[in-house]
């Protein structure tokens, strides 16, 4: 947490016991309900302590409001550092009219995407390597204009190639809490197949490929929801 | 097992043929080499760890071979991938050379199936995102947003996009510009030529090329490098005429030069 | 009622006899809060009864709905002849935040803001010459006042003119960790971005891209998140 929120929320505490009483809990959870109601985008547990009064604790108020609504047509859910609130999946055949229709992806731009996710952060070289290919200049235009994937981090190898990451938008559209709740990930990971093992001079030098392994060790996966 | 499943043998049935052919046709479709030898090493029907890189690389060389009897235009990588896996065959086939250095046959071949098992997890893996419950198409977000209080903000959005678009664009704009040769600062190799022809005879022993510079182009960085090129450019010319000797001790060194003339 | 609808309920009911159950009323209810939920018109009687199965008795389940939410922060209201689901009226003072009006940067700002992300620490003269085009004071105002750019530190030449840099609200607003993280020249060339090459590489241009570069590397990343 910066120093500067740390400062504000001093602030609320002390403004909230000389001013007046936080709303009860009760209330609290009804400012998350309406809040999270009136927004089609995930609202973020900071953005709700600004719009809740001085003393509120929004991460609580939104637990608690999340089971409120266990099992009901429609539901809490977790995006990355945010909240929203969403129908139920298995009401999906009633709500054929609120249907958007998603232009068709490619299978090269869902297997980038895959790439991205599973691997990230990864470069557009190491995306060529999983895949055997190159990468057309739409696919990944493409992802970034749906704000599926951004740039990270850039790599510290020669060149300091740019890296893609994925978005919360991208966790939001897949029902996904954080990059770590991807389907798989474990099996993938234990099974050795998202290393990037030196290809021992196969296709094209990829004398990166060790530094990168290391580089996705260090990287922190929660990055995308943070 | 089989030894080709994507080109008929003469015995095959038309329609067999046809939906080979078809296949063929969809070379187009395949994105990649490495595609095409996921594609092949189905037919073995085995664990992709299992899979035999040998037999896979006959298969994969078949195919290149085939589409080359049907006049069908392979892309560089296929041909690549062909050549590399002709290599791998003769390494996987004959006994391992003590003295040969790099990767066994055997490394290469596991690597090669560690890329397609990736990549076959890849595909899974992006099959299973896509099955997941989606935004606006199996859950949804709110409808109405409110807009309760007058109280107007507004809200400048840019994207990234956006940003790395006008950067392009400002960067670009000087290139637009009517075609107009910028003499300036470009010293040309005509004229190189003709003043190193002239200062020829009184190079007899080695000098640095840095030299032969006129010195109104030694002084802006600009200026330097363009009649650097064209020296440079020039000694060589002469060099191939056989009127001078260049040598270099070490990489990045100074080039140094003589007349070969007086030798003769 | 209408008759009409206490028609067509009669015959509903009929043919939910016949083929199958109608839902519970509780799964009832579940539908009719999805659907009011994700619609943005209210919803009439009549069009959730076309949207729920067969025997659903749309009516009931609205009003057991409607008691479910009473005191709640958001509650089901009813709009003429239709169902909407609002925010509760006494709340109406935490929804301010729902009123922005989203508008584009104007052509120069972005272009500002892309050069001093790009080239920063840049004094206004250096962002005029790059433009091409002088840099009115309301431009720079407006990327100040979004908080995307701010002053940095005064150049050590003549007159010691200010320079600006960008702000971490800017890495924010544009998904970036840092400012180097931004595509180099030649990799928006290699991303499409830069569509219209110069017949030949001949004369400046991409001399200049690659001192561009070389500036780049050298910005020191510290200043933007300081």
């Amino acid at each position: 947490m910066e120093p500067e929120i740390e400062q504000d929320r001093a602030n609320d505490a002390l403004e909230a016991e000389t001013l007046f009483d936080a709303p009860t809990m009760a209330e609290q959870e009804r400012m998350v309900e309406a809040v999270l109601f009136a927004s089609k985008e995930p609202v973020t547990i900071r953005e709700l302590m600004s719009r809740l009064p001085k003393g509120c604790d929004a991460l609580q108020a939104v637990e608690q409001l999340r089971n409120r609504y266990e099992g009901r047509g429609v539901r809490v859910v977790q995006v990355g550092p945010a909240y929203a609130i969403r129908t139920a999946p298995d009401l999906a055949h009633i709500m054929q009219k609120e249907t958007v229709e998603n232009r068709k992806l490619s299978r090269a731009a869902i297997e980038t995407l895959a790439i991205v996710a599973y691997h990230q952060p990864v470069t557009r070289a190491e995306i060529e390597e999983i895949r055997g290919v190159s990468v057309s200049r739409g696919t990944i235009d493409q992802l970034l204009e749906l704000d599926w994937i951004r740039l990270g981090r850039r790599k510290m190898t020669p060149g300091r190639p740019v890296t893609f990451v994925v978005t919360p938008t991208f966790l939001d559209q897949f029902g996904l809490e954080s990059a770590r709740d991807l389907p798989g990930l474990k099996e993938l990971r234990g099974a050795g197949l998202l290393e990037n093992r030196p290809p021992s001079g196969l296709f094209g030098g990829d004398e990166t490929a060790e530094e990168q392994a290391e580089l996705f060790e260090d990287a922190d996966p929660a990055q995308t929801s943070g | 097992m089989a030894e080709i499943s994507l080109f008929p043998t003469e015995d095959q049935s038309v329609e067999d043929r046809l939906a080979a052919e078809a296949l063929i046709v969809d070379v187009d479709g395949f994105e990649g080499p490495l595609d095409v030898l996921l594609m092949l090493s189905r037919t073995q029907k085995v664990d992709l760890r299992k899979i035999s890189v040998l037999q896979l690389a006959r298969q994969y060389l078949t195919f290149v071979e085939r589409a080359k009897e049907l006049r069908i235009e392979l892309a560089a990588d296929y041909l690549v991938m062909a050549a590399w896996l002709a290599f791998l065959k003769s390494r996987l086939l004959l006994p391992p050379d003590p003295t040969e250095e790099g990767p066994s046959g055997e490394e290469l071949a596991a690597h090669l199936a560690f890329q397609l098992e990736r990549l076959q997890a890849m595909r899974d893996a992006a099959a299973r995102l896509l099955a997941r419950d989606q935004l606006g198409r199996d859950f949804f977000a709110r409808g109405y947003t409110e807009t309760v209080t007058r109280v107007r903000s507004v809200n400048y959005s840019a994207n990234l996009l956006d940003l790395m678009q006008a950067y392009a664009r400002i960067r670009t704009k000087e290139e637009f510009r009517p075609f107009v040769m910028d003499r300036e600062s470009i010293f040309t190799m005509e004229e190189a030529l003709e003043r190193m022809r002239g200062l020829l005879g009184f190079a007899g022993s080695w000098t640095d090329m840095m030299n032969y510079l006129p010195i109104e182009w030694q002084g802006e960085a600009e200026k330097r490098r363009s009649a650097t090129a064209a020296t440079f450019a020039a000694a060589l010319q002469l060099a191939k005429e056989g009127k001078l000797e260049l040598r270099q001790n070490e990489t990045f060194a100074p080039i140094q030069m003589r007349s070969r003339s007086e030798e003769e």
